[in-house]
């Protein structure tokens, strides 16, 4: 853990402190390429030119060392399962999942019959924001990231978890 | 060439090694497993035959106890001509000889058909699983595959026909 | 005189300051915590088999030499190029003569081949490559 | 002089990678730089395909061979939904005919676009990319128009579509063809001539024409190597007899025949080609019902068929097993990239791993349809 991280009672300087930490992180969370199926294109085609992911900060990074945010495009397998969960692991702090189409989140299509497909990538990996679809539509995906960046901002880091 | 011929000049080139069976199509030959090799390589340098595009191995599952069946189609991009070959494996071990060496694209077809069937083909450089991860259990396609249940400690449910996720 | 060591002695302070006050805010707020499989080399999601610690080809340690070689030549070049029109005729052919020698090294090193640094041995080599196919590499099977 | 031979390393060109155009793993055996053989590893992006056409009705597969090949999930349709009448004998009305051979195209172009767009990423460019995206987006307002879907449709069904075109359809697509024939001028001077490109590509990653038929790679890639064989000319199905429209082969433009410049010529002329079809094809769209000849209930004859047609990326063939029950007995996919990528192996022997990595671009796989 940080040095200073979790060690406040809850007062006026830690929350704005807080206030403006949420607000930094949250205004450009660098998504992490994560495509695996056609989900991967739709996210694709929401970072071109036509729904451009850099208006609201969002630029694609290939390593999980420099990203936030690791969208899960696509249908999560059981041999790439135990690749998603370390993957997630090798993400710098603070960082968030979005589990982008139904897929990812439930199985979706593959779920009565896919022997090899992991129902909900949610096994594996904490989710932040589920974004529904089979392919979600590009708004739909930056809806899901505007839902994140508030989620972002609403976080306390600085203040101790009331446990 | 017509189809016909090309039956015709299989058969009298082999001709203890084919099976007449009443319901193929015009397309189909049935052979035996055990001069697979020999006639696939005489189907590739035999001038006026001259396969030289394996198309597709498709791997079958006759019914719940019957046999397995791999089906090659081939192609000719010289003769423009076509041919789809059968050969039946008994169920419990299934065994042919490898025509990877024959043509390239055999070596990943077979091993797609081994992952999904358990088709065994021997001569085989390197018969691994393509699809399934390598200590997966079991063979998928087979009609009377059960679905493991744990895999490296993540559940995968099962569903069953009347309640749901189990 | 001494005004100048003023504003160096500023600018050399500015910039430890610029460096480490991020790095110590960073100590302080950033969540730090390590766990085996972050703290592990990052290979596209893969466990890395073997390591990286092979003994490499010569040729990457033959070009890094001729590289330094010429870089300090420049080095030399630099003050020289500063003060040339100072200088006189002389000083223009000293610099001539420490360059003739540096070529020379240069026409030893590009007559033995080290500075075609491509070393394929390319199975289908055509066209430009086709003097790379290697004989020996049609001998393996694929 | 003798080449020192450095030791081998294994590099994990992993699951996850920006350029493998999905979850593909490369398992690489270099000496840092040169390499000296390639293990892929697939079946990360395995759905179980085959099992899921055993469990459910003809009429459901369709949904499942949208998702195999993602980016040409019309032509999947139209692959499944021709073996699928070959096997009933159904008679397709004109109309219907008219509208999948459009539809057909309209998606070849979508599919090479971002083919293209992604293979100048691989390279290096980014703003082809960009360029290609938006007038892909273009054709995909087109799809949505007409279907209501912009990437998986679900629009061909066995013995008809499942929506009427809207009713200034033609004018709409005549427009976006205008729009976009100056367009591909503008991708050639991006891209197609860039010094840059010219030189990572040509002579690259050369796959002769027998190689490339032993290997069973077919499409774009089998043509670049300068062998014409394709499937709309060869084995006709629907109605591309009716259209007249060349086959481009490899040129050897700036290179030898068959390297990575031709693969990617060959998929800019194609476009081309699929613009000079839907010219002709838009003109005469007879009218009449596409929900006609729509079987009530999809019962097949015992038997069964195998019918190869042309996707952007190859023959992609359906091998449809079926014993009378409304639920198939087997769909085997023969998908072209499987094929394309078998010979990754021995095409980039001896190559630098930047080149492997331009290779694999200029095969274009898409990762959906070879794990299925």
């Amino acid at each position: 853990m940080g040095v200073l991280e979790n060690k406040f009672k809850d007062n006026v300087i830690v929350a704005s402190m807080d206030k403006l930490l949420g607000w930094a992180r949250s205004t450009s969370p660098w998504y992490f390429q994560f495509g695996l199926a056609c989900c991967a294109i739709e996210m694709m085609a929401s970072a071109a030119s036509r729904h451009d992911l850099e208006r609201i900060g969002m630029m694609p990074r290939s390593s999980p060392r420099q990203a936030d945010v690791m969208i899960v495009a696509g249908t999560v397998t059981m041999k790439m399962a135990l690749r998603v969960k370390k993957l997630y692991e090798q993400m710098a702090e603070p960082k968030y999942v979005i589990s982008m189409g139904s897929c990812a989140t439930s199985g979706g299509p593959y779920w009565q019959h896919g022997y090899h497909v992991l129902k909900g990538v949610d096994l594996v990996v904490p989710v932040d924001v589920y974004v529904p679809g089979c392919p979600p539509r590009p708004e739909a995906l930056i809806e899901g990231l505007l839902k994140l960046q508030e989620k972002i901002q609403t976080e306390r880091p600085l203040t101790r978890k009331s446990v | 060439m017509k189809i016909a011929e090309i039956k015709a000049t299989i058969i009298n080139q082999f001709p203890d090694s084919v099976l007449e069976s009443e319901d193929l199509a015009e397309s189909q030959l049935e052979l035996k497993a055990d001069q697979w090799f020999e006639i696939a390589t005489f189907m590739k340098e035999d001038p006026n035959l001259s396969f030289d595009q394996l198309e597709c191995i498709t791997g079958i599952d006759l019914g719940v106890e019957a046999s397995l069946q791999s089906r090659y189609n081939f192609h000719s991009m010289e003769h423009r001509h076509k041919v789809e070959i059968l050969i039946t494996h008994d169920r419990n071990e299934p065994k042919v000889a490898s025509i990877e060496t024959i043509w390239r694209i055999g070596d990943w077809f077979e091993r797609e058909t081994y992952d999904m069937f358990g088709i065994v083909y021997e001569g085989h450089r390197d018969l691994r699983r393509i699809l399934c991860p390598d200590d997966w259990e079991g063979w998928p396609l087979r009609k009377d595959y059960e679905g493991q249940e744990l895999y490296h400690g993540i559940v995968i449910p099962k569903m069953k026909e009347e309640d749901g996720w189990e | 005189m001494y005004r100048d060591f003023g504003t160096i002695f500023i600018f050399i302070f500015m910039g430890i300051v610029l460096v480490y006050v991020p790095l110590l805010i960073q100590k302080l707020i950033a969540p730090n915590n390590p766990n085996p499989d972050k703290l592990a080399t990052y290979e596209c999601g893969e466990e890395s088999e073997g390591s990286a610690w092979v003994q490499f080809n010569i040729r990457f340690y033959v070009v890094a030499l001729i590289f330094l070689i010429f870089d300090v030549e420049v080095v030399f070049l630099f003050p020289w190029a500063v003060v040339f029109n100072e200088l006189g005729l002389l000083a223009f052919i000293e610099m001539a003569i420490f360059l003739l020698i540096l070529i020379v090294g240069l026409a030893y090193v590009w007559r033995r081949g080290d500075l075609d640094w491509v070393k394929y041995d390319v199975k289908y080599g055509r066209g430009r490559y086709a003097n790379l196919t290697s004989q020996n590499n049609n001998s393996q099977d694929s | 002089m003798g080449v020192v031979k450095g030791d081998q390393m294994v590099l994990n060109i992993g699951p996850q990678h920006p350029s493998t155009h999905g979850v593909l793993r490369l398992e690489v055996m270099t000496d840092g730089e040169i390499v000296s053989q390639i293990r892929p590893h697939l079946g990360y992006l395995h759905r179980c395909f085959e099992k899921h056409s055993e469990n459910v009705t003809y009429e459901q597969v369709i949904p499942f061979t949208d998702r195999c090949d993602y980016l040409a999930s019309m032509n999947s349709n139209f692959g499944y939904v021709v073996a699928m009448e070959e096997l009933m004998e159904i008679k397709i009305p004109e109309r219907v005919e008219y509208i999948r051979v459009i539809m057909g195209e309209l998606n070849r172009i979508a599919s090479h676009l971002l083919a293209l767009g992604v293979y100048g990423l691989d390279i290096g460019a980014f703003t082809p990319f960009l360029y290609m995206l938006r007038d892909r987006e273009r054709i995909l307002d087109i799809f949505e128009y007409t279907c209501g879907a912009r990437l998986l449709y679900n629009y061909m069904w066995v013995g008809g579509v499942s929506h009427d075109l809207p009713k200034d359809f033609e004018t709409i697509c005549i427009d976006f063809l205008d729009y976009f024939e100056p367009q591909i001028k503008e991708y050639n001077n991006l891209l197609s001539y860039n010094k840059i490109f010219v030189e990572r590509t040509a002579d690259v990653g050369v796959i002769p024409a027998d190689v490339a038929v032993s290997y069973g790679v077919t499409g774009p890639n089998l043509r670049a190597s300068g062998v014409k064989w394709d499937v709309r000319k060869d084995e006709p199905y629907s109605i591309y007899e009716k259209f007249d429209f060349d086959v481009p082969t490899g040129t050897a433009e700036f290179g030898t025949l068959g390297d990575c410049y031709d693969r990617y010529w060959v998929r800019m002329l194609e476009i081309e080609e699929s613009v000079k079809i839907l010219r002709q094809a838009l003109k005469e769209v007879p009218s009449g019902d596409v929900h006609q000849a729509l079987p009530k209930k999809i019962r097949p004859p015992i038997g069964s068929v195998y019918r190869r047609t042309e996707s952007p990326r190859g023959d992609l063939g359906y091998y449809i097993v079926s014993d009378g029950t409304p639920v198939p007995s087997r769909v085997k996919m023969r998908s072209p990239a499987f094929t394309a990528l078998s010979c990754l192996d021995e095409v980039s022997r001896g190559w630098m791993i930047s080149d492997v990595i331009a290779i694999l671009g200029s095969l274009d796989i898409v990762l959906g349809e070879i794990d299925r």
